[in-house]
């Protein structure tokens, strides 16, 4: 068994954690699910500024989407004795369990985008809800522009009434929308699973049964691409040039499957946001800091961060190139890639 | 049927109907206190139904049965137990999982919160169980145990359950010679104790050895009851058949004089260089008790390891699988029919052709017409008792269901059939049709080889017999006139010859 | 009755060769890992998984009579949200931990009756009832975890000690014995094993089969419920979309434990190993700093490795073999 | 009525699909059209096309819970050859041939080696599922979207004939195939043979673990094919997509009538079983009814066709 698990492991190309010089910090974070790409760039920017500004290692245990799995995954890293942990809880009650367990084995914590109910900690805060709010503002105002006799009915793919999602992006979304339309409805609101398959079977349902849906959300940039790919079906998903013909589609993440199509004039997937480095950097700032003693590690803090709107109409090529090789570590063109 | 007092039970008009079918048409006797009460019929006659409503696995769809003079009407079987009706059914009813003693328990514990209490009937189980068989202690695991083992563990438990009537559905099928012997001796002592026993066999001979009375049944009707006192064994077949059948032995008409198969110093774990030939056109019989080592030689027949040389035709055999054994020409109907013989959730239809798909192909698919005309061929030819061809196998009875895994090995135009207990539970009509069948293949140039612990059916079918004794050939004999029964029990029972 | 203690027959014994991966896993991760092999870990794994272990040697006895339950995922999620919602009402916490209880039953009764009375496949009438059950579970808290107005000693149960062992290794700790006893020692475990072996010689003899497998339906969900109530005092709160894959945990530590799907066989302590394998292989994996995916295709290998060596090359095994199929007796 | 003496679930599994299109039909003005049947079919393409193999191999008696994996597998496996210059058709051929080396293993632990079916193919789904997500990390992310040639997308996108999506024509074959098989071919025959009675087959000279094999690998094959059109049709390859698969394949196989314990079940029950289901979930989001409940009707459903057809089962009896 032994030898069977070594070779598994060597076949990896992995090398085990070997054992921790006392003087190097070590920090263990925690994904909503590696399963992302979005949270597969946050663990890379996170290790990547952790290693370069403060020479500390960096542990990652997935939370895999399940409040159960991430507990366990806090108390492996406590076990293990990190100096910090930067964690994406995916429920708000569970947070305040996971905070007291690593605080009462006195080690630093920080929670992102799951807004704790017991505010005792430091949480890193993407200002997710006012980005949100502007692509509902900014979807609304293209499609009335463009099309003013069509009144906006508006579809929503989430992830089956995940709250924060409401809070965060659906719920603002639409205020967003509202505020430009007052009459907008939102005609069809159904769980895409956070995935594009399943995304573009619902959508093509959705589409069926309100074929005047012009404004489409996805809680990701997966689902808004599943929807996309439910329109182009369809024969929609289409824009002439930046000016909506059948829908706009909205996202979140802004990766750069997300990019090639919302810089591309022609498709209808226009408007996404994101930030991945900023977040990564101020849980890393924070962790050592209070690792250092610098900061208190029982005090309630909110660290915000920005969270990037970006659009076609109002962001440039080369501002999404570059929020691209920020927070993604894109080494394409985008460019290049939207002239083929 | 005299006094109401003499009867322990009544049974009055009872009916049972099935979906399409109806099993039972109004059967009504009585059964004597303290008497062994015989139940005769062919398969579907009704019996295994009877027993079904007697010990409350099934309710019966009309009619009473009065038990000790009170209406008995168990809605459980545990509720017959309890008011002392036990059952031997005739499939294996036994947890090979558990030991003998908690099979020997099993439903019927004494139990404290759940927790069994030590039993009290130990000892008597011990007993009896010794009795049968000195190898097989409380201890052991069942699976580990022979068929005739575990046969002996359930006449133990229902033996031990405390009843004062022991129903038997063929009790001895599985049985070897010796061991059916201590069993009618052990029923004898049963009813010597005052104990009433139904018993159901298709072995006449046991029901003339034992019997006092009995019920015959035929397609669900009473045909009648009589005491078996002056009664004679052809009266009793008539009975049951309407007609009488009496089987001797008629030689194969082929010259039977080139071996097929030579075997010369077999052996394996059990078999201890066993020789013999087996001719063309010949039907040979292995004989032996139970152990002797029949299995074992079909074993190595179909396909298992052995030292020594089998030639067929002058080559060397080595199978590794059943496929091997099939492709050099042998055919094998095996021993347990509704284990390794039928395809029970299938149609008749589907069945046959299963052993050789080419004989339903045209051009390379399967023909519809093709199946069906071969289908029909054998019903007609094995007269196979089926509401149709596309009727499940696993609904028609035991001997029927036996036609069907004949018919099969037949469709496979097997120069040389292997026969595990061909007729075992297979009622004496059926049992008849089945050797002339038998006959019919050898005559046709076939060669067939019967295992069986029926001494009757190697006597009677078989042209020649193997005699075999603790993994050995004792002695091979040809049959004829001079043949003696005692003879060849004395061989097979180890006597020096 | 009962295990025979018999030095030669250690090496038939499936459950000591999965004793020997356990052992072999532990001391591969002892070496390798610096964080593994300490007291706080295991208590780490044993705490984090009790819930699991509970139900699991619960549902070995069912699934001994040849039965399974897919619904323990939805009922431990409808348990923990339920159980969270009584006590934010100010429910004192034994009697919200009551009444799920009960309501928790109400699956077993459900999926033991479409088994026994409606002839239903195990598989789907309780696949009906996990998709029931799940979106019971996500109605009743409007998908939101239920988390305020929680009594302060809502997490208790899962974070105190007894005699300086958490709570939760206690509660699994008696919750298996009991199994085992009663697997190994009562009528339960006897008939179960007759049902699944043999269920018409079972019902011949007496055993009233529908009972037993509905009762074992309702043990299974009551200690799914348990289940749920331990993991939402875990995690402080009622989340309806916890512990997403639990039945396939159960079913996976079951079975290799030894238990085949069909039943008739398997012990509960075959079932414990087997799940503290599966256990343990997260945890070191997680503490050797392997990405999960490589987890995911490692355990895959492993649960095909381990039920092989399990399977095929125990001695018992082997020598079933040798009586090999085509003739009985 | 000898077909209603034959198979009641299929009776039942008709009437359900009629009282659904019928109260559809009336409940939303948007059901009845040529382009939402589309919609089903394609939803339930890919279940009943890996489902006609695997409803085959369940009548042996074996199943094989791994589909889900293999296809994401096949998906991710396709697009990362066809980004990284592998002609599409090329691309094709080996994604399939991998496939298949998934239902090999699959066919050795379970059929050569005898491991349980659910415990050997759970050990493939996890391993597959695990190459599916790190070829992906080997891309470079999460998915594969970009980079993909043109060619790739229209493999999927392009209609037959001008006329009807790729996924429904395969679907169709994959149905008439195995329809095919189960009537007239030996394979077919022998696969109930099988499912009826392993040991009565063996000694009947049917080769078990061929054909257990062969099965195993076309379930693989279709798996994999799914999963090039799935991935082809939408443009993007996700590792995480056909998680819960197994589920739906198995739901539409037994609420087809097939056994889990093998020997009975028909192709055609198992296309009425998907039937059911993708027009139960069609219509929920054609009505608007929130996800909670969907899931609760989904398992209504379930419970409820069996219940229905246990009911008649017994009517036809008596």
């Amino acid at each position: 068994m032994k030898k069977l698990l070594t070779t598994a492991v060597v076949a990896a190309g992995l090398t085990a954690t070997a054992a921790m010089a006392d003087d190097v910090l070590v920090l263990g974070k925690i994904p909503y699910t590696l399963e992302h790409s979005y949270h597969q760039s946050i663990v890379e920017m996170f290790a990547d500024h952790a290693d370069k500004y403060y020479g500390a290692k960096t542990i990652v245990v997935d939370g895999q989407a399940n409040s159960d799995t991430t507990l366990s995954a806090v108390e492996n890293l406590i076990a293990q004795g990190v100096d910090g942990i930067a964690l994406h809880s995916p429920d708000i009650g569970m947070t305040a369990a996971a905070v007291a367990k690593a605080h009462a084995a006195g080690i630093p914590i920080t929670t992102t985008l799951i807004y704790p109910e017991t505010k005792n900690a430091p949480h890193i805060a993407p200002q997710e809800a006012l980005s949100s709010h502007r692509e509902g503002v900014v979807a609304a105002e293209k499609w009335i522009a463009a099309n003013p006799d069509k009144p906006i009915e508006i579809a929503i793919l989430d992830f089956g009434g995940f709250e924060q999602v409401v809070h965060l992006r659906t719920g603002p979304f639409v205020a967003g929308v509202k505020s430009i339309a007052p009459d907008a409805k939102v005609v069809a609101q159904q769980n895409g699973f956070g995935n594009t398959v399943k995304s573009m079977e619902i959508m093509l349902d959705i589409l069926q049964a309100n074929p005047g849906v012009n404004i489409i959300f996805g809680g990701n940039d997966d689902m808004a691409l599943g929807a996309l790919a439910a329109a182009e079906q369809l024969g929609r998903g289409k824009m002439d040039n930046g000016v909506p013909l059948t829908e706009i589609i909205a996202g979140v993440d802004g990766g750069e499957n997300a990019m090639i199509k919302i810089f591309d004039p022609n498709s209808s997937f226009k408007l996404t946001q994101g930030q991945v480095r900023d977040n990564a950097r101020a849980e890393v700032d924070t962790l050592v800091a209070m690792a250092r003693g610098e900061l208190a590690i029982d005090a309630w803090m909110e660290i915000p961060t920005l969270s990037q709107e970006i659009d076609y109409w109002n962001t440039t090529l080369a501002g999404a190139q570059r929020f691209l090789q920020e927070n993604f570590k894109f080494e394409g063109n985008l460019a290049e890639l939207l002239a083929n | 049927m005299n006094g109401q007092d003499e009867n322990i039970i009544e049974i009055r008009g009872i009916e049972k109907s099935f979906p399409g079918v109806k099993a039972l048409k109004g059967v009504s006797f009585g059964v004597k206190r303290g008497t062994v009460h015989c139940i005769v019929g062919e398969n579907g006659a009704g019996k295994s139904t009877f027993i079904k409503i007697l010990t409350g696995a099934q309710p019966a769809t009309r009619g009473e049965i009065k038990l000790g003079g009170k209406p008995f009407s168990p809605h459980h079987v545990s509720d017959a137990i309890h008011q002392g009706i036990s059952c031997l059914y005739q499939e294996l009813n036994i947890v090979d999982e558990l030991t003998v003693e908690e099979n020997i328990s099993l439903g019927q514990e004494k139990h404290k919160f759940l927790f069994p209490q030590k039993a009290d009937n130990l000892e008597k189980a011990g007993a009896i169980l010794a009795d049968f068989d000195s190898t097989v202690s409380l201890g052991d695991r069942v699976g580990s145990l022979s068929v005739a083992q575990k046969q002996i563990v359930e006449i133990t438990r229902a033996l031990v359950a405390e009843c004062s009537v022991l129903v038997m559905d063929e009790p001895t099928a599985a049985l070897s010679l010796g061991e059916t012997t201590k069993i009618m001796q052990v029923i004898e002592r049963l009813r010597e104790a005052g104990m009433t026993i139904i018993f159901i066999s298709h072995k006449l001979s046991e029901i003339f050895e034992i019997g006092d009375t009995v019920t015959v049944l035929r397609d669900g009707e009473m045909v009648g009851t009589q005491s078996l006192e002056g009664m004679s064994q052809p009266d009793l077949v008539r009975m049951m058949l309407g007609k009488v059948v009496a089987e001797e032995y008629i030689p194969s008409t082929g010259a039977r004089d080139q071996a097929v198969l030579e075997a010369r110093g077999v052996s394996t774990r059990k078999l201890k260089d066993v020789n013999f030939d087996l001719m063309k056109g010949e039907i040979l019989g292995f004989y032996g008790l139970l152990g002797a080592g029949k299995t074992e030689v079909a074993e190595v027949l179909f396909g298992h390891e052995y030292r020594g040389e089998i030639k067929r035709d002058g080559r060397v055999l080595r199978f590794r699988t059943e496929r091997d054994a099939l492709r050099a020409g042998f055919a094998l109907v095996p021993e347990e029919r509704r284990e390794e013989g039928i395809f029970g959730l299938l149609s008749v239809m589907r069945n046959i052709p299963l052993m050789n798909l080419k004989t339903v192909m045209r051009r390379g698919l399967v023909s519809g017409k093709a199946e069906r005309d071969l289908a029909d061929k054998y019903i007609d030819l094995l007269q196979i008792a089926t509401s149709g061809r596309n009727h499940p196998v696993a609904l028609l009875s035991g001997g029927n269901q036996q036609k069907v895994v004949i018919a099969k090995c037949l469709n496979r135009d097997a120069d040389i059939i292997l026969m595990d207990e061909p007729t075992r539970g297979v009622d004496i009509g059926a049992k008849q049709e089945i050797h002339n069948i038998i006959r019919d293949l050898a005559n046709k140039g076939k060669s067939v080889i019967v295992f069986s612990s029926e001494l009757q059916e190697i006597t009677g079918l078989c042209d020649r017999m193997v005699l075999m004794y603790d993994g050995m050939v004792r002695e091979t004999l040809r049959n004829g006139d001079e043949l003696s029964t005692d003879y060849i029990l004395e061989v097979v029972a180890g006597k020096e010859a | 009755m009962g295990p025979k203690s018999n030095p030669m027959s250690l090496v038939k014994n499936q459950n000591f060769v999965l004793l020997l991966i356990f052992v072999a896993l532990n001391v591969y991760f002892a070496t390798t890992t610096q964080s593994y092999f300490q007291l706080g870990n295991y208590f780490n794994m044993l705490t984090q998984n009790a819930a699991l272990l509970l139900t699991a040697a619960a549902a070995t006895l069912l699934m001994k009579t040849g039965n399974f339950d897919l619904s323990t995922t939805a009922n431990l999620a409808f348990s923990g949200v339920l159980y969270a919602l009584l006590a934010s009402w100010g429910l004192p916490l034994t009697l919200a931990a009551v009444i799920t209880l009960c309501a928790g039953i109400c699956f077993g009764a459900i999926n033991g009756l479409l088994v026994t009375r409606y002839d239903i496949s195990p598989f789907i009438a309780t696949l009906g009832m996990m998709c029931i059950g799940g979106g019971a579970a996500l109605l009743i808290c409007g998908g939101q975890s239920v988390r305020t107005g929680l009594p302060d000693n809502f997490s208790s149960l899962m974070q105190t000690d007894i005699f300086g062992l958490p709570t939760p290794i206690v509660i699994s700790f008696v919750g298996i014995t009991v199994f085992w006893v009663a697997a190994n020692y009562s009528l339960i475990g006897k008939y179960a094993m007759a049902i699944g072996s043999n269920k018409n010689a079972a019902a011949l003899a007496g055993i009233n089969v529908d009972r037993v497998v509905m009762g074992l339906f309702v043990l299974v969900a009551i200690m799914a419920s348990l289940a749920g109530i331990m993991t939402a005092s875990r995690i402080g709160s009622g989340d309806p979309r916890v512990a997403e894959f639990f039945f396939m945990d159960v079913i996976v530590a079951i079975m290799l434990g030894g238990t085949p799907l069909t039943g008739g066989r398997g012990t509960v302590i075959g079932t414990v190993i087997a799940a503290m394998i599966v256990i343990v292989i997260g945890n070191g994996l997680n503490m050797l700093g392997i990405l999960v995916f490589w987890q995911t295709v490692i355990k895959g290998v492993i649960l095909i490795m381990a039920v092989t060596i399990n399977e095929k090359f125990t001695f018992s095994r082997l020598s079933e073999k040798m009586s090999a199929p085509g003739f009985s007796q | 009525m000898r077909f209603l003496h034959a198979d009641p679930q299929k009776v039942v599994l008709i009437g359900i699909l009629a009282a659904l299109i019928v109260g559809l039909t009336f409940a939303s003005p948007h059901f009845l059209s040529v382009t939402n049947f589309t919609n089903v079919l394609l939803k339930v393409a890919v279940i009943v096309i890996i489902a006609s193999a695997a409803n085959l191999l369940m009548v042996t008696g074996n199943f094989d819970l791994s589909v889900g994996s293999v296809l994401a597998f096949s998906g991710i496996l396709h697009a990362y050859m066809s980004k990284h210059g592998v002609a599409i058709e090329l691309s094709i051929l080996i994604t399939l041939i991998v496939a298949m080396g998934w239902g090999g293993l699959n066919a050795l632990t379970v059929s050569v080696i005898g491991i349980n079916p659910v415990i050997a193919t759970v050990g493939t789904l996890f391993i597959a599922r695990g190459f599916a997500l790190l070829i992906a990390r080997w891309d470079g992310g999460a998915n594969i979207m970009l980079g993909l040639p043109r060619d790739f997308v229209d493999f999927g996108r392009d209609p037959v004939f001008g006329l009807i999506p790729l996924a429904i024509v395969v679907m169709v074959a994959a149905v008439g195939t195995f329809i095919f098989i189960e009537k007239k071919t030996a394979l077919g025959r022998k696969a109930y043979a099988i499912g009826a009675n392993l040991k009565s087959a063996k000694l009947s000279g049917i080769n078990t673990v061929g054909i257990v094999s062969l099965l195993y690998v076309l379930v693989a094959l279709f798996a994999g094919l799914s999963g090039v059109l799935q991935t082809s049709r939408v443009g993007l390859a996700a590792p995480t997509v056909g998680k819960g698969l197994e589920f739906d394949v198995i739901v539409a196989i037994i609420l087809g009538g097939t056994s889990m314990l093998g020997g009975v079940g028909s192709t055609f029950g198992m296309l009425l079983g998907a039937l059911v289901v993708g027009f139960t979930a069609n219509g929920m989001v054609l009505l608007g009814i929130p996800f909670y409940f969907q899931t609760i009707a989904y398992g209504g459903i379930l419970i409820g066709t069996l219940l229905l057809s246990r009911k008649f089962d017994a009517k036809a009896a008596a």
